[in-house]
């Protein structure tokens, strides 16, 4: 926030001051907002190198094979689209990237380092966060708190220390609700930051999943789904988000259903059916490999470009 | 295990050994004959519990009232027979049959009822409401809390004096156990029971739908079942075996109406339903026996005094280990 | 076997407290002329102090109080006390028109926990003099120092624990006798009368059921040879039984109160255990006789307390009043009443005259020779008697001299 | 960005009167918040010495010991309301806690106990340690388990403890203890200030207490361990997501719970004078839960409220006493069907900041739930989780 908003806070509060802020300020506004949101982040850090690797990563469960020996990587700083057919395993990827499940064999490498038996929490302080297929917000709480949730992650106050009230309870009490009221603006709700997450609208609900995820300052995001039940303009607004969250020096992994938006907005596709990699490339191979086309051809899907 | 008995008797400060392991040998087969007796009232119990949690997910709370009701039943069936506290009468065997057979007949009626009033008053509306978990929960207690308090503000606080028509007669001795006629008649009218519930739920086209509910509510609705019927029908039959329960307990020990009464039996038949893997019919069996069987060496090793603590340990050491028991789940998953 | 060197032996303790006791013929209303006790009840004594005094009397706001269990836990035996309080109450204000005093009623509910603020209470409410009360010995250790402290008597008309006595309160009077006057007598009964050489001993976790079975086991010595543990609302004794059941004794003392006795002494039967069962005065209570079903007819039970069954014009009062027979205790809550009323007719409106009464007092009751040694227990340690069970009823059997 | 910018909406239609009083309070600065607080925390000390005509529990029950009662619940309630409440793990068996809390005041403290004596003002802190350490060892198996099974393995653990105060020796079982300590300090008579038949001391103690663990348990809820704690009420598999400690965390709801179980404990042992093993049961779990449940679990106000209820109704009302299971056990159970979120709904302040935050934002105090009175909405604990049995 600028000196200005801190100390005389407008009658409108800020969403009114945003409201009549001009193209220029309204720019200068965004880059000071994109800053906060990028704080701390080795902004554009080793770009294209392998930020995450999946090495030959088999998941069984019972007699069921989820994935069977997938291998591919995700660079710093593209986004990476994983699509397939329903229940070829794009769940169980992201499941096992995040810690929920740990790969029957195979590995899963964060910068080089295998993940191995980390616990979620850790996984997600490596740097890898999450949305939610389904949406899962802290229902009782506002937007802003869920974000600042996000931001807990970073935090290092002790309970001690929150008991106590010691100076770095403070220091990151503030910067927390800086940064969150920053990401709430990021991606376009701070105007209900204020509202109990379960009474927000469901696009905002989306939105808000996402600016959790982003609070935990990560090195690779994992959207789950982040356009189911968006209408067409909707999506062209997350596809907006995506693409400028990318650009402010995230990673970014998207499974998605939508074609359109999983091919407008990626740089690079791997396809999964029935647990095995069946194809990787830029989205114009990807539109043009036999085997994806056998796989999507067989159920008719309008989102096929 | 150790630990915890090991402190205990650091504080206890016994000279003496504090595991009695000539006990256990000299009681072996008596009460290993003891507890599966105990068992088989728990298995029976233990049903309840998990034909609940099989459908509902849900740890119904008050299924010990609902036991105790039946208990309450088949004193006053003897009361109204015109039998008082007292000594034994002597019955002719056929008197004595039919006797116990409307007793348990009235007291599976009672508690089936009761289990039914309880699913209908308290529970559904929940249900309606989508309720969260734990409103449930908290529904059990609060039921529970009423139905002990009804006994209680009705009867007091003392147990109901002993009525009993069966004088428990020796039949014969295995090792050190004296095979009572009693003995008898609760093991295998339990596992008959058991039986008749196991045939019920795994042949009949109810106890399909009971199964079908608890593996996929949603899609068993979809295909046509009705659930609210099969939910009426799932405390229904807990009820019944609950109320036969109750009779049996009522026979080996006649003071056991008091409004307090069911809470330790029912926790224990839930730690047994939980050992055997809550949702598992024949777990509930397999649970309720050894948990009566390790109860009863338990205290032999022990002490007496140390009874209800092994039941409690063990159900600890069950959950955390092995949380879907012994046989694991059948009707449903066990973790949330 | 034992049973029937026991039963000898009976016989011959039978015979001989006939012998010694009155031969003056008295109706007996308990039992039927096959069931002669073998012992004779004491009638009431001529020179019992009354309530009701000499009618004369003047006194105005001024209270007594009852305080224990009303319709908590255990409430029968509140019950009982609190309505051998209420009739004696009941007689001094019928005689005494210009000396009515009030009975104030303050439930504990039994609970150690509530007793302090009840107590507290009650004696900050000025016009109490005098109280009836507590009944258990827990309540009674937790607010004993607050009687002390503001120096109104009480008169404990049930609490045996000897401790109580140990605590210097200068308020505080037991209306019976304690657990160390029964303990031994307990003790001689089963080796003499009932001619014991090994004895179980069971206690629940009682502060009444320890400290007796401490007193007994110390009187019987090697005699003993086991000691098992009960807990309070516990059900299931197979532990117990089948321990006892190894160490094969002659008889097996309970000592503990009814509510465990009856299902205990009912497995204990069971299992075909034929050791002679002797219960305290916790266990003496009709609903033993109920709960315990077949045992028992087989009880015996040892009590520092005096038949009522003699008391015919106490008994026929309480059940004009109450509509039921006195239970245990009735008669000592009587008494207890008693005493404070006369202090009262005497002129002792206030607590500390009210105290000084109290530790003066030296006359006869229904039940008790009523007179306090510096501690608050009887100067004349009461006789303990023994009862059984007769046709479903709870007769005198003998006196333990 | 500028797609993304919507227009401020308006807020759902709130029941105005609850709303008006909370966010009025909320709008109000420290200063004057506290100029109305500070006489509202005098007048609750002056309580016993007000003996309020309608209020009093005369001349049935001692009106400073019925008020110490109350406020012993309220500490209780307090600190069951961190578990239950804030973390939303159901807890059976904190009459556990509290037990042990009392016990080890009794054992270092009264004469009875062979252990060696301390004072008893040392023995309340000893006595909060030791519970803390129990609630480690209790917590750590157990809050791996979820929903029903944490509330029967807890409720297990309470059991135990009753049990090893039944049957270890040194316990003392229902024999007790006697004579335990109370703080220092005399009256002008030259007689010891706290004792057992005066509630007032003890009473004052107990409320200074509660505002001291008031304010700190205010300080972790608006801390990042508050917002941890309700995430993973929310849903504790997406708080792990996100970062969130959970075991950690929850072991911490269960230890500052314990602590201050532990702490009630001792100050009840303390006032009493006397304490044996009655009254640690499950029974009294129950109530203590439903101190919490009944206000409004994750409410402070509400807990209190709740606890309030619990203690004073049946001491007000000693005719009624008996009846008081029965009352609380309807009460549970209506609750549940319409309005599970308690008397006073959960309302957190979960940010230290948010204060600013939220003038900043929307140019008022703070934003206050937006759950009308009427609506049966998950609140509190009730929202913890995998959704309605189905």
């Amino acid at each position: 926030m600028t000196e200005k908003n801190k100390n005389e806070p407008a009658p409108g509060g800020i969403v009114a001051e945003v409201a009549q802020m001009t193209e220029v300020e309204l720019r200068e506004h965004e880059a000071e907002v994109a800053d906060v949101v990028a704080t701390d982040r080795e902004f554009a850090v080793g770009q294209g190198e392998t930020l995450l690797e999946m090495d030959n990563v088999t998941m069984r469960f019972g007699g069921l094979v989820a994935l069977d020996g997938v291998s591919f990587d995700i660079k710093r700083g593209e986004i990476l689209g994983l699509i397939g057919p329903n229940g070829a395993g794009k769940t169980t990827c992201f499941n096992a990237m995040t810690g929920v499940y740990r790969p029957t064999s195979g590995q899963v490498l964060l910068e080089g380092k295998p993940l191995g038996k980390t616990t979620k929490h850790k996984i997600t302080r490596k740097g890898i966060a999450r949305t939610f297929q389904n949406i899962r917000l802290f229902d009782e709480m506002t937007a802003l708190e869920n974000v600042v949730v996000g931001t807990d992650a970073r935090h290092k106050t002790s309970v001690v220390g929150a008991l106590l009230r010691l100076p770095r309870h403070f220091a990151e009490e503030k910067a927390a609700v800086e940064k969150a009221m920053a990401l709430l603006e990021f991606v376009g709700i701070a105007d209900r930051a204020g509202d109990k997450a379960k009474n927000l609208p469901y696009g905002y609900q989306r939105r808000l999943e996402i600016a959790r995820a982003l609070a935990t300052e990560p090195k690779l995001l994992c959207l789950d789904e982040p356009a189911a039940g968006f209408n067409p303009a909707e999506k062209d607004e997350l596809m907006e988000l995506i693409r400028k969250i990318r650009d402010d020096g995230f990673t970014v992994l998207l499974i998605e259903h939508d074609m359109r938006l999983v091919m407008g907005v990626t740089d690079r596709i791997v396809v999964l059916e029935f647990g095995k990699k069946i194809a990787e490339g830029t989205p114009e191979e990807i539109r043009n490999d036999k085997a994806v086309i056998a796989a999507y051809l067989g159920v008719p899907d309008d989102d096929v470009a | 295990m150790h630990h915890v008995v090991s402190s205990a008797h650091i504080l206890a400060q016994e000279s003496d050994s504090w595991i009695n392991t000539d006990t256990f040998i000299d009681l072996f087969w008596a009460n290993t004959i003891g507890g599966l007796e105990y068992g088989s009232i728990y298995a029976l119990i233990a049903l309840g519990y998990t034909l609940v949690y099989g459908v509902l997910k849900l740890l119904n709370f008050a299924h010990s009232e609902v036991f105790i009701y039946g208990a309450y039943a088949t004193w006053f069936t003897f009361f109204l027979l015109g039998f008082r506290p007292g000594p034994t009468p002597e019955l002719a065997t056929g008197e004595l049959i039919a006797f116990l057979l409307l007793a348990v007949v009235v007291a599976m009626l009672v508690s089936g009822t009761t289990a039914l009033v309880l699913e209908r008053v308290a529970y559904r509306p929940l249900r309606n409401r989508g309720a969260p978990r734990l409103a449930f929960l908290i529904t059990a207690i609060g039921a529970s809390l009423v139905l002990q308090q009804i006994l209680f503000l009705w009867r007091g606080g003392n147990a109901e004096q002993a009525i009993r028509l069966l004088r428990p007669e020796t039949l014969f001795t295995v090792g050190s156990a004296s095979i009572q006629n009693l003995t008898i008649i609760i093991v295998v009218a339990s596992i008959l029971m058991w039986l008749v519930a196991d045939t019920f739920v795994n042949r009949t086209r109810f106890g399909r739908g009971i199964r079908a509910v608890a593996q996929d509510p949603e899609t068993a609705t979809l295909m046509g079942v009705n659930k609210e019927r099969i939910i009426m029908l799932t405390f229904v039959v807990g009820g019944l075996l609950a109320g036969a329960a109750a009779l049996f307990y009522m026979m080996k020990i006649p003071q056991g109406a008091q409004y307090n009464g069911g809470f330790l039996l029912g926790i224990k038949a839930f730690a047994a339903a939980v050992l055997g893997g809550i949702g598992n019919l024949r777990g509930a069996l397999l649970g309720g026996l050894l948990l009566g069987v390790i109860e009863n060496h338990g205290q032999a090793l022990f002490g007496g005094e140390w009874r209800d603590v092994v039941a409690f340990v063990l159900l600890v050491l069950v959950l955390m280990f092995r949380p879907t028991g012994i046989l694991g789940e059948s009707l449903g998953k066990a973790r949330v | 076997m034992a049973r029937a060197r026991i039963t000898a032996a009976l016989v011959l303790a039978a015979a001989a407290s006939l012998a010694l006791s009155a031969c003056e013929a008295r109706t007996d209303q308990g039992g039927s002329a096959g069931n002669e006790p073998q012992a004779d009840a004491p009638a009431e004594p001529a020179n019992a102090h009354k309530p009701e005094g000499d009618g004369n009397a003047k006194c105005s706001n001024v209270a007594i109080a009852y305080a224990g269990t009303i319709n908590g836990e255990n409430a029968a035996l509140g019950q009982n006390i609190l309505n051998g309080v209420k009739l004696a109450v009941k007689k001094h204000n019928d005689a005494n028109k210009d000396c009515q005093v009030e009975l104030k009623e303050f439930e504990t509910e039994g609970v150690p926990e509530k007793a302090p603020g009840i107590v507290t209470q009650m004696v900050n409410t000025k016009e109490i003099v005098g109280v009836v009360g507590l009944p258990f010995s827990g309540e009674s250790k937790a607010a004993g120092n607050i009687f002390d402290k503001a120096g109104l008597p009480q008169i404990s008309p049930s609490a045996t624990n000897p401790a109580l006595a140990e605590n210097g309160w200068k308020t505080f009077f037991r209306g019976l006798g304690n657990d160390n006057a029964q303990g031994p007598a307990a003790a001689k009964f089963l080796t003499e009368n009932l001619g014991a050489e090994k004895v179980c001993v069971v206690q629940d976790d009682s502060e009444y059921g320890i400290g007796l079975a401490e007193a007994v086991k110390e009187a019987l010595g090697d005699k003993v040879v086991c000691n098992e543990k009960v807990k309070t609302k516990q059900k299931e004794f197979s532990a117990v039984v089948q321990s006892i059941k190894a160490a094969q004794p002659d008889a097996v003392y309970y000592s503990g109160y009814y509510q465990e006795g009856a299902p205990f002494a009912q497995q204990l039967f069971d299992a075909g255990v034929e050791a002679q069962l002797v219960g305290p005065d916790g266990v003496k209570d009709v609903e033993y006789v109920k709960g315990a079903g077949d045992a028992a007819a087989e009880t015996f039970f040892t009590c520092p307390c005096v038949p009522g069954e003699g008391f015919t014009k106490f008994a026929g009062e309480y059940r004009d009043m109450f509509d039921k027979d006195p239970g245990t205790y009735s008669v000592e809550g009587y008494d207890a009443a008693t005493v404070l009323l006369s202090g009262i007719d005497a002129g002792n409106t206030d607590r500390k005259k009210m105290l000084e009464w109290i530790k003066n007092y030296d006359a006869q009751g229904l039940s008790n020779k009523l007179g306090w040694d510096d501690k608050g227990e009887l100067a004349e340690t009461p006789t303990v008697w023994t009862y059984k069970v007769e046709n479903g009823k709870i007769v005198r059997n003998v006196e333990i001299k | 960005m500028t797609t993304t910018k919507t227009p401020s909406t308006a807020k759902p239609p709130t029941a105005p009167w609850r709303t008006s009083i909370s966010e009025r309070w909320n709008n109000l600065s420290r200063f004057q918040q506290w100029v109305i607080l500070i006489p509202v925390v005098v007048l609750i000390f002056a309580l016993p010495w007000l003996n309020p005509p309608i209020l009093t529990t005369e001349p049935g029950y001692d009106f400073s010991i019925a008020m110490f009662d109350v406020a012993r619940y309220c500490l209780i309630a307090i600190g069951l309301n961190v578990v239950v409440g804030q973390a939303g793990l159901l807890d059976l068996g904190y009459v556990g806690f509290f037990a042990i809390g009392a016990y080890v005041a009794a054992l270092f403290t009264s004469p009875d106990s062979t252990l060696w004596k301390i004072p008893y003002l040392a023995a309340v802190p000893l006595a909060m340690a030791i519970t803390m350490v129990f609630g480690i060892i209790l917590g750590s198996p157990t809050l791996r388990l979820r929903g029903d099974y944490l509330a029967i393995v807890t409720l297990g653990f309470g059991e135990m403890v009753r049990l090893f105060a039944d049957n270890v020796d040194a316990l003392r079982g229902n024999r007790g203890f006697s004579n335990i300590g109370a703080p220092p300090g005399t009256r002008e008579n030259g007689e010891p200030l706290f004792v057992n038949f005066d509630g007032k001391p003890w009473y004052v103690l107990c409320v200074a207490v509660i505002i001291i663990v008031l304010i700190l348990a205010g300080n972790l809820e608006r801390s990042r361990v508050g917002r941890a704690w309700v995430a993973i009420r929310d849903d504790e598999d997406a708080a792990e997501l996100m970062g969130v400690p959970t075991f950690k965390f929850k072991i911490w709801a269960f230890v500052i719970g314990a602590a201050i179980g532990g702490l009630s404990g001792a100050l009840y042992a303390g006032q009493q004078g006397f304490m044996n093993n009655q009254k640690f049961d499950v029974l009294t779990s129950v109530l203590f839960l439903a101190a919490v449940i009944l206000g409004g679990s994750g409410n402070k106000v509400g807990v209190l409220l709740g606890a309030f209820v619990v203690a004073y109704v049946p001491l007000r009302f000693l005719s009624i006493a008996e009846w008081k299971f029965m009352i609380f056990g309807v009460a549970l159970t209506i609750l549940m069907i319409f309005r599970p979120q308690g008397l006073l709904g959960a309302r957190q302040r979960l940010l230290a900041y948010g204060r600013q935050a939220y003038q900043r934002l929307v140019g008022r105090g703070e934003m206050v739930s937006s759950d009308t009175a009427m609506s049966a909405e998950k609140g509190g604990l009730m929202n913890g989780g995998s959704g309605a049995p189905k």
